[in-house]
């Protein structure tokens, strides 16, 4: 196991006192340490928002992309030379937003990507709007008379499209957290976690408090991740008790693995052949 | 030039005029004759009227002609359509089924062969475009065994039968075509010495991105950059090349930007309003200083516009797009070697410089054929721009912006070894991190526009034929070929004309333009948009400003007689 | 009733001959005479695609727009005036590819809206490439391998995000999906048709035949439109049995009759008050 | 002038700066002093380092200036940030609680109050910028009884317990305030008269779009665009208006385009990111000719760029963005009012002449307030420029797309009357049908194109300050305060300079344009961007090239001072 010291990064944290951000690093670096993939093995990702800034807070190489386009920049950094580890930072609004198309096509592509979706129930960097998964009702200083559009949920879409991962994280239980992010990171094929993730600046409803009294966490006894009909329901249930963990998983194939060409090695090592487009170019 | 004849097929969406034209154009490539045919056809899959024009000479032709020679009208409204395009020596052949249908007086002096019926007897109604091909030829003289050894040729990926049955279809029309008298029948050569190569814009510009190394193309359908796709796909068991169809033209260009990041050589191709999709993922290529390479494939716009046709109109759009400003090439080849070189070139310079290019080419240069005579070089290796752990004295020091002079840092790749490559679309310190200081921002911009003289050195003048002349048409991109034509007409009409062609648009070379143009008495911008955007842009730069315009919009291409008669009208 | 021979349009139809969209184009006839709305009543809204080009070949208004984005279009032009019946035609690749984040925010927004997508499972105007709902393995000219995202699903991606009204047609059964359109235009609410339609031109394996020997219609016998667990089980049948008919249903309150503004009249009617300005104005 | 006070409020996001500035800003307007007040701060929601900077004067000033003379620092970063700024008469305020952290000598001529410990006897910690406020106003000579009449009444909205512990937290800062000793201390006028309106562009844009009409304004966030949306449904509640946020900006600018197809002034607000999202759908506004308008607020780019700071550079982008050519109006205003006006022009451009329009502004001006002296007109009825079934003779045969002379059709509305209004993005007939017709694409080119005379004709000539001065200092949009201040300046320094200032730039006026700049011996470009854009833009359009530019690129509004020693060194 890597020293989680490693992903350390002087570059000064621009998150709020209290951000659920914070748990959400912590848990990044844990996972990665724990499976000893070091900063220089991993590539992450990421879009616009405080959820978008996660990669300079931690030691890696990243791409801190466009707000919404994490998702196919990491796409095709990993067509590029699948042998990186792709983790992917990006916010409700980020993903499920001006990304939600990316997101779509992502579940459905199933590139081997662990995605992080940051989710506060709100536009943070941008001071506090509504965003897609905004519970409905809930007043900002533009949707003055509350959000009238129903939430947006992350697992249950993903479901929806054949998703072979799809879990759900808190901010607030670390250890649970890195494990999660562990076992997505192992599995062969995109895997989505949307982490429940307090926004103690904009966020008044969905609190550290009201998470810690109604998260709960799946076992081999209360839910079976191969069963997809029970998945649907874990993201269907009320607000009193919110199940995290794997929601379901079943193999998959991913993206790569189907690609006949990436299976002789990454697209980046191979070598130009010229005499080969030459002897192309003569059949014209 | 003793051979120059035109010769139209005309019919609806489905008849497979697509397979006539193969056909035609690979008999005559075959004989060693010189061709150059255009493809005009609706947005529509079935039905409408469509056409397909081969332009057969027997020495090179850079440019459709409109008098039509001979045309092949598979319906009715085929002949309505071109019959006031028909030369004096001009023909139609029609299919006999379609002759007691249709206006009165329609079928005058019309040539019928019973097509359909041969087809049948052939092997199948399917096959109708082979038996009209075969009559075409033979009308045009083209001797029975160049035509067997094409058609066996060009359908050699089908079974026996098919393959048979076309002979057969091919044989029939060509024994009934024998029967027709035309005047511009001619001697076919027999030395059946191919003139260089025969291909598109789409078909040369997928060639070239495989010899500058790409090995990933990620894309969203969209005419005319389709064929560009459908040109690579085509060739994707010999490469180590992944196509991708993204979700839409953002995703395509983020991912392609993705690859570049990681590494490897990646180009998108689009048209106009995916373009207009792209252009913020332009602008993180230009913070970011990502290589990439965009194919803009040019149609009529704004929006939708007139999907399947050509036209010039998105120069200042690529210069200008997006918010703020970064450095970029923008190239627009003229030919097909022009646009294989230029592909080529694209990714160097993209490389080299850490910025994006674009490549700009329009409908008809995608999807019109022609004969490459020039070089079309692939090179013999690819110039690595990017740094490894070995070239650094500490990789974990590595820092993805660092100032240099001129401009360009050097690039490592993630994952590649010790050094973390960071890279950010926010403002950056050399790092990679986010900065918001004011200095360091102002740094980062001077950083980045500091290439700028570097990549005008890059640019090449435009190319002139007749540089010394009086009156100089001044063009880009596709017209190249019109343009020349049109130069040689007015000339042999007296004028003392030449024309000035630019392939490499930006970072404009303003000096080697003011060089070209202001030797000239009289400079005519010859562009296919309504408000001559190289003219502006040239005034822009050189202060220079045009004397006239012949402006084309209406998604036709450029043919040389209209210019030089548009020309001479100007200058009367 | 109206007569249907009202909506006829002797704008050249560009179709190909024995194309699907026929039939969906003579159902909307049917459904709008059923319903005694007049050309001059409705509007339709359209992308870019084959299915984009429907408004041309009837009577109507109509904003053929750009393509993915014909679901804003009449989100907006609803907006503006809610007492027009908006009907969308969009394609499967108009829909859930170039238009997938409109689609997402669509059904949340519960606008009150037909979407009516002509699904042929490939892209037809630009000819025949794959497109979101193409089976896995359909080979095209760019996909020579064959395609390898896992299909779309219209209808479960609708019911993971709430939607209220989700039906599938068939382009083949032209009276029953004139009553889908029908029950559709009725509710109040977003409501989705997913329409099965043969490509004739480029897709070989959803054919006339292949449709016709697997649909079956559902009826109250077979299926309780207001059970959602068995609406996400319709969608994931094979492709042996196809049901079409309407696969969920619930009562919702739609966009506008969420907006109190809009409840008193349409905006389109409403008069200017310059005195309110001003006196705003003279509130800095 | 014989007030002209610099104050500077720093501190962290999250210490509510916001609220100090406020506050500050509406005691000193409803004393009847002048003011205008800028905003400096990070892309973050705490922490880091944030200002807020006024000047007050006792006549019109509509430029921030560099020196401050007086610092209030919530936090000791402040006072390393801005003490190298300090003027003569300087003085630096800031928190006891504060003072035993920090560097050596930090606190070096600093003034203390125990800000904190006074907010927590005031009614909690949360009061601090409250005391803050009032410790401030003391130190400036403003009377208790202004102040503790402002903070009721910027308050009263909230509960009584809120307001009456911010007049304890007024009190306490003002009571502590007063022992502080400030050369710069003033005396308040009496009168209480407020000078026109204290407001920031953001809400002018805001006021001038309920001005103008509109009903809907469909948006993404987007800083600094968003403060327009955030003052808008401030209103909601006094109009017929909806606004909606919706899932991205492609989204937002096609509702847009639907509300108004449908007949209602709508808008959508965003910045250069988000505009080039938008482009595509700007095209389509231009071949269907749908009225829509657009804020584009600019800020630094390319890509994320400096997310909450400010530029000028994207206008040629917004001239030439998407594909192909088509009509709009760019307009760049660069005062509150001239925003409120324009914004109304806008709206009534688009209608008029059936072409989006664009208003150009920036993060400077949204971000800062003004007071406005200068008219606001909120027109009397708002122009019907659609028709109804009741204007034709023949409903039934209505034609979206009639060619007329003027180039602009007559408009119907969707399900209004009889007539049928179809439209369409594709190239269309004159029923709005799609065409490929070859003529008709031209005649529709033409059509569109036909309308930009007129379009032209409604533009209105830069304004000029001293217009026939020997150097013209050349600019647009919102630097028109720190260029007329630089002007006289550069006057009273000796120079015989003027300026000029481009609000209307698209179709760009280039008889007027060269009719002013012609004049002048010599031109010089101030613009906040890095390539000279308007520059260029003229150069185009008149041939006239400048002879100097200053340019400012690091996201910081221009200050006056240097602009005049930037033209000073230049022509020295
Ligand atoms: C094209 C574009 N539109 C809008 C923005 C402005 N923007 C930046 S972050 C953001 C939303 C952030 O919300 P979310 O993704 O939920 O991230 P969070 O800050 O809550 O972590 C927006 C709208 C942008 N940068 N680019
Ligand atoms: C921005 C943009 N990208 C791409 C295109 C090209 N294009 C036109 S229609 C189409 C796909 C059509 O497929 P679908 O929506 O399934 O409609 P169909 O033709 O099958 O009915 C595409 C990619 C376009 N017009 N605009
Ligand atoms: S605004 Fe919310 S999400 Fe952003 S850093 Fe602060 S607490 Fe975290
Ligand atoms: S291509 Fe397919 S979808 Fe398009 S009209 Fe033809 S059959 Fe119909
Ligand atoms: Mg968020
Ligand atoms: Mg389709």
């Amino acid at each position: 196991m890597t020293d989680v010291e490693l992903y350390h990064n002087d570059y000064e944290n621009k998150w709020c006192p209290g951000c659920g951000n914070f748990g959400i690093l912590e848990a990044m670096k844990d996972a990665l340490a724990g499976l000893d993939i070091p900063p220089s093995k991993a590539l992450i990702v990421s879009g616009i928002g405080q959820a978008g800034k996660t990669p300079h807070f931690l030691k890696c190489n990243f791409f801190h992309g466009l707000h919404g386009r994490a998702l196919p920049v990491a796409t095709g950094a990993k067509m590029a030379n699948n042998d990186m580890t792709v983790l992917v930072n990006t916010g409700d609004g980020d993903c499920y937003g001006e990304g939600g198309n990316h997101f779509l096509a992502a579940v459905r592509r199933n590139v081997d990507i662990t995605a992080l979706v940051h989710n506060n129930k709100v536009y943070g960097l941008t001071k506090g709007q509504a965003s897609p998964t905004s519970d409905m009702g809930m007043t900002t200083k533009v949707q003055g008379k509350g959000v009238i559009l129903s939430p947006f949920d992350g697992p249950s879409v993903a479901l929806s499209l054949g998703a072979g991962f799809v879990a759900r994280g808190f901010a607030g239980r670390m250890d649970h957290l890195s494990g999660l992010i562990q076992a997505a990171i192992r599995y062969s094929g995109f895997a989505l976690i949307d982490i429940f993730q307090p926004c103690v600046s904009f966020n008044r409803r969905n609190t550290w408090q009201s998470y810690n009294e109604s998260v709960y966490e799946l076992t081999e006894e209360n839910h079976d991740p191969a069963d997809l009909d029970a998945a649907f329901k874990l993201c269907r249930q009320g607000d009193e008790k919110i199940p995290i963990g794997i929601f379901y998983q079943k193999e998959t194939v991913s993206f790569s693995d189907r690609i006949e060409v990436l299976r002789e090695g990454p697209l980046v090592s191979r070598t130009f052949a010229p005499a080969r487009v030459q002897n192309l170019l003569n059949t014209y | 030039m003793s051979i120059d004849i035109t010769v139209t097929v005309g019919g609806a969406a489905g008849q497979g005029l697509q397979t006539v034209g193969d056909l035609l154009a690979r008999v005559c490539h075959r004989a060693g004759l010189y061709l150059m045919a255009i493809n005009d056809f609706e947005s529509r899959i079935r039905g409408g009227n469509n056409f397909f024009q081969i332009r057969i000479s027997d020495a090179p032709v850079n440019a459709p002609r409109q008098p039509v020679d001979l045309l092949v009208a598979l319906d009715r409204r085929s002949i309505r359509e071109h019959r006031p395009r028909l030369s004096d020596r001009g023909l139609i052949m029609a299919d006999a089924g379609s002759s007691n249908k249709g206006e009165k007086g329609e079928m005058e002096g019309v040539f019928t062969l019973p097509i359909r019926d041969l087809a049948k007897e052939a092997g199948g109604a399917i096959t109708a475009n082979t038996v009209a091909a075969g009559a075409c030829l033979a009308i045009l003289g083209a001797p029975w065994d160049l035509v067997r050894e094409t058609v066996e040729d060009f359908f050699s990926g089908k079974s026996r039968k098919v393959i048979d049955q076309n002979i057969a279809a091919a044989e029939k029309g060509h024994e009934a075509g024998r029967s027709v008298k035309f005047q511009g029948a001619f001697q076919w050569p027999d030395g059946r010495e191919r003139k260089g190569r025969l291909l598109t814009g789409a078909d040369a510009a997928a060639l070239g991105a495989l010899a500058a190394d790409c090995r990933i193309a990620a894309f969203y359908p969209m005419s005319p950059a389709t064929p560009i796709l459908v040109s690579l796909a085509s060739h994707i068991d010999r490469f180590p090349l992944v196509l991708e169809q993204a979700e839409d033209e953002i995703a395509a260009v983020n991912m392609t930007m993705g690859a570049a990041f990681a590494g490897v050589r990646a180009f998108t191709a689009t048209s106009g309003g995916g373009f207009a999709l792209m252009t913020e993922g332009l602008g993180l290529a230009g913070i970011t200083e990502t290589p990439i390479v965009i194919v803009n494939a040019q149609r009529p716009g704004p929006a939708t516009g007139l999907p399947t046709r050509t036209g010039q109109a998105d120069l200042p759009f690529c210069i200008h797009s997006p918010q703020d400003d970064s450095p970029r090439f923008i190239l627009a080849p003229g030919t097909v070697e022009d646009v294989f070189n230029t592909m080529v070139r694209a990714f160097d310079l993209a490389w080299k410089y850490q910025a994006p290019a674009i490549v700009l080419v329009d409908q008809y240069l995608c999807d019109s054929m022609f004969i490459a005579l020039g070089e079309m070089t692939v090179p013999e290796s690819i110039p690595i721009y990017t740094i490894t752990d070995a070239d650094m004295p500490d990789p974990s020091a590595y820092q993805r912006y660092a100032f240099t002079e001129s401009g360009i840092s050097p690039m490592a790749l993630p994952c590649a070894g010790q050094a973390l490559v960071k890279v950010c679309g926010n403002e950056h310190r050399v790092d990679g991190h986010i900065t918001e200081d004011a200095t360091l921002r102002r740094r980062m911009v001077e950083k980045r526009q500091s290439k700028i003289p570097a990549m005008r050195g890059e640019m090449r003048p435009p190319s002139a034929h007749h540089p010394d002349a009086e009156t100089l048409l001044v063009g880009w991109g596709s017209t190249i070929g019109p343009l020349r034509e049109a130069v040689d007409m007015l000339r042999s009409d007296g004028m003392d004309a030449g024309c000035a062609h630019f392939t490499d648009l930006w970072p404009f070379p303003a000096e080697a333009a003011e060089r070209v143009l202001k030797k000239a008495g009289r400079r005519i911008m010859v562009e296919g948009n309504a408000t001559a955007q190289l003219g502006a842009l040239i005034r822009e730069q050189t202060g220079i400003v045009a004397d006239g315009t012949v402006l084309k919009y209406d998604g036709r291409p450029f043919f040389p007689r209209e210019i030089a008669d548009a020309v001479l009208e100007q200058t009367r």
